[in-house]
């Protein structure tokens, strides 16, 4: 490989980085009181520096040419784009309201869901063209 | 009408493929090794990949009006030492490229040899904490966080698995002598996707184990 | 493969066996038309299809011709609408990905890569072998998927959850989805295997001088395609197998709480508890817009990995058979790497009326309509090639012209659908079926046929038949439009998709003469592929043998033998210049070969 | 072939003409007669707007229609003619790659920021946000329902009713709905109010419109049943086709008046109307 002369890199020292990080972290996940944005912003810290020391050292990304970059540059890119997009609509959205729930009946003091009154009616299948205009 | 050009009339002699005549096989673009470019755009598509499934699990949990702390159902010390073991496995790969790059050829079977056993035992460790799971009840069906739990961690464990079987087979190739110091490149090859295995578990031990 | 970069010697050319040769054949002409004959079976299936959704349309509830006795006994010969369900959901996922995927990146992709840079064969032959073999699988459990007791997949191509993922919401469709949802997984891997080829052929495996600016544009758009797919697709990937585990494993990621589909709560059913031995609930608290995130995200990258590939190839045979050097060839290839850049940040068009966050509506709209620009740079230069040009309008012309007028018609409607105002009337209408008939049968359709009838005497060492292809022509691209000019108007008149009896609406009574008249053109339509198919195997066996060169085209795969041999090139390359040189005052002749020494 | 082919491209570009100013007056605004087999009749307040939108745009697009199918039509003739010479040497040139570069890059600027004021009026919640709900609408599979407050305008309370099948709404006033579905998808999609939402399960969406009385009289001039048309616009089933509701519209008196009777006929057996 053209590029190995300078991929030289001290394997252990970046081993025992990745072992301290990790005891770290872990005493700091469990031992830190309750979830709250700090401890989860220290925890995403050690990860990514953990990570980026497996990516950089033992993919030997830091060594690799031009090309190998340029084909991985796209993807940090689109994974802020795919989480930021998902984001609003899915993890803040503000319209979500799963208590669609039973209502009691004002009458009867019954539990009913509303628009099932009368479940019967949908039976799948059969033939439609009978039922042209029906309602 | 006929516009269509057929200048020259077909000629056996010139227009049919001669059975035998040299392949020409050119190199060409920036140098980097086929199979290492190759395997680079494949880790590209499992990012992309495991963004899907983490970028879900992060809108999920994020949307959820409530999610139970992960230590209160899951044996995080066991799991941080699978981590640890998966991490060392990681390092004696690297070794074990280092070992043949400089010839050293029982060195890489040695290194290799025990980054399957460590990998092994690493997936040896998760199916006895599924078995465990399934069997206290916490079986997929139950929530959205053991939904999340078992997606993420059980494609992280078919990818290790695959990581094994691929590691046993370069093994293999090392121990019928097809590697040296000039010829290794599916030694590295294979390392780049255990690597990559082993950046995911970091992540996903944090953010499913810790978080 | 050997060491790269070196002239390998090897001349034992041992004769392979027929199934070594055909079957599992590692060599890139080979795999590229068995994609090709997998595509037109399925082409074929798809248009059957397609021919039924049309008789329902216009003659809802009408006994099925033939075949409905057969099939639909219970109703006196009329199909049921679950079974219109099916047709048009089979139809998308058929027409998509078996139909225009493998013909363009899986046939074209595979047969011109290697010959067009000067290459002998893909990077990786095996894996580019294994990359056909997924698509067994596939076609598999796409089969499955409809053959399974019930009525096949019910959930149109988008599959939205939780139509489906909750099993009570489409009864009777049974396992059908799964098999759906496997089948498109086997399909990714299909693609994903060849893009990875692609690629690293393109960049890594190019003749001495053909530098990246001198490859074809059909080269470029490829490999835009290729990296498309590698980026877009797992994510669909992923959210695949999270909608499989809905189903299968009873996971809640598209299902919120406390649904009530047809009177049970899925939350209260089905799944197995290994360890309390009786049934427990399914998981929920998901989001169904989850799911058309993830496979928008897809999907519409998908639709340029449908059009990119087509609009290459008819650069190609334009600028061939214009005989002039295409206009603006960088121009070209940034606009397609425009598109292919905004194509990843656009897909939120297709959920306008979802529910989804009205701010981001506003985003989606703007990098949509700003699509279009690229695309109009892209029109302008195929203008620019034909200005001035000296034309033979041979068969393979005709359509490569008849794909880019139709693809003015086909683009010009997604700029309504991008106007999110008028998306909100026009979303999910006929106009929306109009567009994408344009763009994917008129634009991408036509692109293939052109290349086909192109690229024939290169694949078989032989010329189609010019007449036939002619009258092919003419009645496909009248047709065309009589099909599919049409929906607009129902479009505009409100007329919903995926309607199996439109007519049971008042708003849409009167439509029913349009959609009689779109029909005919649709049959008529069908049945001319006749005039096609049989030119096709004519050809193949008994047409006028071709020379190594028949259009006298400059780019390099018509350096080869006709068909070309094992190893393509039988004699070393050096390219000079870019592919287009028709035209050029440094020779005699009216091409100057990519390979020529002036 | 020259003749015919050239031919048929003209036809496209006559026969695309023809259906954007002729026939349907997509650009002078439909006419009652235009109705029959273009547009729905429009009788909402924004209806208009979008209407309008969809012409501005299709203004431009004839534009670059004409454009590039004239081009077309005339270079496929003109040089497809036989003749001995070669073609024109040329490469491209960089002062028209900028020309059509900029045109409709501002056209398409145009375009896209003349669409944000009205999507941001019909969807962005300014009219939706703290106005009492007049109704909830209830999609599943495969019928509308429909839940009003009743006279005191508050839900949970004891005279709240539900119909089903048909809407009926008062005409002239900003009307809010919160939209929502049982099982599936479906969207609320009504023709002539050019209004249409996905209902989707476990979300409450806003929505709103005011029917423009006049332009109601208007488009039921002369006809008994001024109802009109709630179709479900996103698949939901097999039964999707047939998922179809009414929409009425009552002055302020009758409507009070219906009210009331549902509020009566509530309380005696609990049948939904419809
Ligand atoms: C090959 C496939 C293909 C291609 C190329 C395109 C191209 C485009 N598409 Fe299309 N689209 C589909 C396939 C495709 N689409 C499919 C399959 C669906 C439906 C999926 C489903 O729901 O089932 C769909 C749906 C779809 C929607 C969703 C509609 C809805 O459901 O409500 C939208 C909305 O914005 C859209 C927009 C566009 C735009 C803006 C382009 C642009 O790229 C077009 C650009 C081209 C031009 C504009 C023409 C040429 C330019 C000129 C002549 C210059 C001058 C022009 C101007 C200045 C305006 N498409
Ligand atoms: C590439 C994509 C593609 C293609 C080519 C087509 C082709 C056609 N489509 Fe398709 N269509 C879709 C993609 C496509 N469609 C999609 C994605 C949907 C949405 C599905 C959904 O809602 O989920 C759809 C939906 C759709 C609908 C709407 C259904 C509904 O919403 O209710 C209709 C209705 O008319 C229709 C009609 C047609 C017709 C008449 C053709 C005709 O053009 C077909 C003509 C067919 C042929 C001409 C085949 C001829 C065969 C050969 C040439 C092969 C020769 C064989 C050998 C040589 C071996 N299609
Ligand atoms: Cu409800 Cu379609
Ligand atoms: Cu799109």
């Amino acid at each position: 490989m053209s590029n190995q002369e300078h991929s030289e890199f001290d394997a252990n020292k970046v081993f025992i980085a990745l072992i301290i990080a990790t005891a770290i972290e872990v005493a700091w996940g469990l031992k830190m009181p309750g979830p709250n944005w700090w401890v989860w912003g220290g925890l995403i810290t050690i990860a990514f520096y953990k990570g980026m020391l497996i990516f950089q050292y033992f993919m030997h990304f830091k060594f690799e040419g031009w090309i190998v970059k340029g084909l991985i540059l796209p993807t940090p890119i689109l994974i802020m784009i795919v989480v930021g997009a998902i984001m609003p609509d899915v993890g803040f959205n503000q319209r979500l309201d799963y208590e669609l729930t039973d209502m009691a009946d004002p009458v009867t003091g019954e539990i009913h869901r509303i628009g099932q009154m009368d479940v019967g009616e949908h039976e799948s299948g059969g033939a439609p063209a009978g039922e042209e205009g029906e309602h | 009408m006929s516009s269509s050009t057929h200048s020259i009339a077909y000629d056996p002699a010139v227009d049919a493929p001669k059975p035998h005549h040299p392949v020409y096989d050119y190199d060409s673009g920036p140098p980097v090794d086929r199979g290492k470019f190759a395997i680079w755009l494949f880790l590209a598509t499992e990012v992309m990949f495991f963004t899907g499934l983490i970028g879900s699990y992060v809108v999920i949990r994020t949307g959820a009006p409530t999610w139970p702390d992960p230590s209160s159902r899951l044996a995080v010390d066991l799991t941080a030492f699978n981590t640890f073991v998966l991490i060392v496995s990681s390092y004696f790969v690297v070794r074990s490229l280092q070992a043949i790059q400089k010839g050293n050829r029982g060195a890489l079977l040695k290194w290799l040899g025990l980054a399957i056993l460590f990998g092994s035992f690493f997936v040896g460790v998760q199916v006895y904490e599924y078995i465990h799971l399934v069997h206290e009840g916490s079986t997929p069906n139950v929530d959205l966080f053991w939904s999340t739990f078992y997606a993420m961690t059980g494609f992280h464990g078919m990818h290790v698995i695959v990581g094994v079987i691929w590691l046993i087979c370069v093994w293999i190739a090392a121990a019928r002598g097809k590697y040296s110091a000039e010829n290794h490149v599916r030694v590295e090859l294979a390392g780049l996707y255990w690597h990559f295995v082993d950046l995911v578990w970091v992540l996903l031990f944090t953010i499913v184990y810790l978080f | 493969m050997g060491t790269p970069g070196t002239v390998r010697e090897h001349h034992e050319h041992h004769e392979l066996g027929f199934i070594r040769k055909y079957i599992f054949s590692t060599d890139h002409k080979v795999i590229g038309i068995q994609f090709m004959m997998t595509g037109l079976v399925f082409f074929a299936l798809g248009g059957l299809f397609a021919m039924a959704i049309r008789y329902q349309l216009a003659w809802p509830w009408h006994k099925m011709p033939l075949i409905g006795d057969v099939l639909f006994p219970e109703t006196g010969g009329a199909i049921t609408p679950e079974f219109y369900t099916m047709l048009f959901t089979m139809h998308g996922t058929i027409m998509i990905f078996f139909v225009i995927i493998p013909l363009l990146t899986g046939a074209f992709g595979n047969f011109l890569i290697p010959l067009m840079i000067g290459a002998p064969d893909m990077a990786f032959p095996k894996l580019n072998m294994f990359g056909y073999w997924a698509m067994i699988p596939a076609i598999f459990c796409v089969t499955m998927s409809f053959l399974t007791p019930g009525h096949g997949p019910a959930a149109g191509w988008t599959a939205y959850p939780p139509l489906s993922t909750v099993q009570s919401a489409a009864p009777g469709s049974f396992s059908a989805q799964t098999w759906w949802l496997m089948a498109l997984t086997w399909v990714g891997i299909s693609s994903m295997m060849g893009a990875v080829n692609y690629v690293t052929t393109i960049v890594k495996m190019r003749a001495p001088g053909m530098t990246m600016f001198r490859m074809p544009l059909t080269i470029w758009a490829l490999m835009i395609a290729a990296i498309l797919q590698l980026f877009a697709l797992p994510v669909l990937t992923a959210g695949s197998f999270l909608q499989l585990a809905d189903r299968v494993l009873h996971t809640g990621f598209f299902t919120p709480t406390n649904l009530l589909v047809n009177g049970l709560n899925p939350e209260s059913m089905q799944a197995f508890d290994v360890a309390k031995g009786h049934f427990a609930g399914a998981a929920s608290g998901g989001q169904p817009l989850l799911w058309q995130h993830l496979f928008w995200f897809y999907s519409h990258p998908a639709v340029y990995i449908m059009v990119l590939p087509a609009m290459g190839m008819a650069s190609d045979i334009i600028s061939c058979h214009a005989r002039k050097p295409i206009f603006g060839y960088k121009p070209m290839v940034y606009s397609m790497c425009a598109i292919a850049g905004l194509g990843f940040i656009v897909w939120g068009h297709h959920m306008f009326a979802s529910g989804m966050n009205p701010a981001m509506g506003m985003t989606f709209m703007v990098s949509t309509i700003m699509i279009a620009l690229p695309s109009a740079i892209k029109v302008f230069n195929w203008l620019g090639t034909l200005w001035g040009s000296r034309i033979r309008l041979n068969t393979p012309m005709l359509f490569a012209t008849g794909f880019v007028a139709m693809f003015i018609i086909g683009g010009l409607s997604g700029i309504w659908m991008a106007a999110t105002p008028v998306d909100i009337y026009i979303h999910d209408t006929y106009i929306v079926v109009a567009h994408f008939h344009y763009v994917v049968f008129a634009g991408s359709v036509f692109a293939i046929f052109g290349g086909i009838y192109h690229w024939f005497p290169k694949m078989f060492g032989r010329m189609m038949n010019d007449t036939l292809g002619k009258i092919h022509f003419v009645g496909t691209f009248i047709f065309t439009n009589g099909v599919f000019y049409m929906m607009h108007q129902l479009g505009v008149a409100g007329l919903m998709r995926r309607t199996a009896d439109p007519y049971n609406y008042e708003t849409y009574r009167h439509l029913q003469p349009i959609n009689q008249f779109i029909s005919i053109c649709a049959f008529l339509l069908f049945a001319w592929q006749i005039f096609f198919v049989v030119n096709f195997f004519y050809s193949m066996f008994w047409g006028k043998r071709a020379n190594r060169n028949p259009w006298n085209a400059c780019s390099l795969e018509w350096d080869a033998p006709s068909p070309p041999g094992h190893g393509n090139f039988d004699k070393k390359l050096q390219v000079f210049r870019g592919p287009y040189e028709y035209a050029s005052p440094d020779t005699d002749d009216d091409n100057l070969r990519q390979t020529q020494e002036v | 072939m020259r003749y015919l082919f050239s031919l048929l491209l003209a036809a496209v570009l006559v026969f695309g003409v023809w259906t954007f100013v002729g026939y349907d007056n997509w650009l002078l605004g439909p006419s009652p007669e235009s109705y029959h087999w273009w547009w729905a009749p429009e009788i909402s307040t924004y209806g208009q707007r979008i209407d309008f939108l969809f012409r501005l745009i299709a203004m431009m697009e004839l534009v670059m229609f004409v454009l590039t199918m004239t081009l077309l039509v005339a270079f496929v003739f003109k040089y497809s003619a036989p003749r001995k010479d070669k073609a024109v040497f040329s490469h491209g040139s960089h002062k028209l790659e900028m020309t059509w570069t900029a045109i409709p890059a501002g056209l398409l600027v145009v375009i896209a920021f003349s669409q944000m004021g009205t999507w941001a009026d019909i969807k962005m919640g300014g009219h939706t946000k703290d106005k009492p709900v007049f109704a909830e609408i209830y999609a599943s599979q495969f019928d509308w329902r429909f839940r009003y407050p009743g006279p005191d305008k508050r839900f949970g309370t004891a005279d709240d009713f539900d119909t089903a099948y048909e809407l009926v709404v008062r005409a002239d006033e900003d009307l809010v709905f919160n939209l929502r579905s049982h099982d599936v998808l479906h969207s609320f999609f009504v023709p002539m109010l050019r209004l249409k939402q996905d209902a989707v399960p476990g979300m409450t969406i806003p929505i709103w419109f005011n029917v423009d009385s006049e332009e109601w009289q208007a488009a039921f001039e002369g006809q008994e049943d001024k109802t009109f048309d709630i179709i479900c616009a996103e698949l939901c089933g097999w039964g999707h086709y047939k998922m179809s509701g009414r929409i009425r519209v009552l002055d302020d008196e009758s409507f009070a008046k219906w009210e009331a009777e549902q509020v009566a006929r509530h309380f005696s057996n609990d049948e939904p109307a419809g």
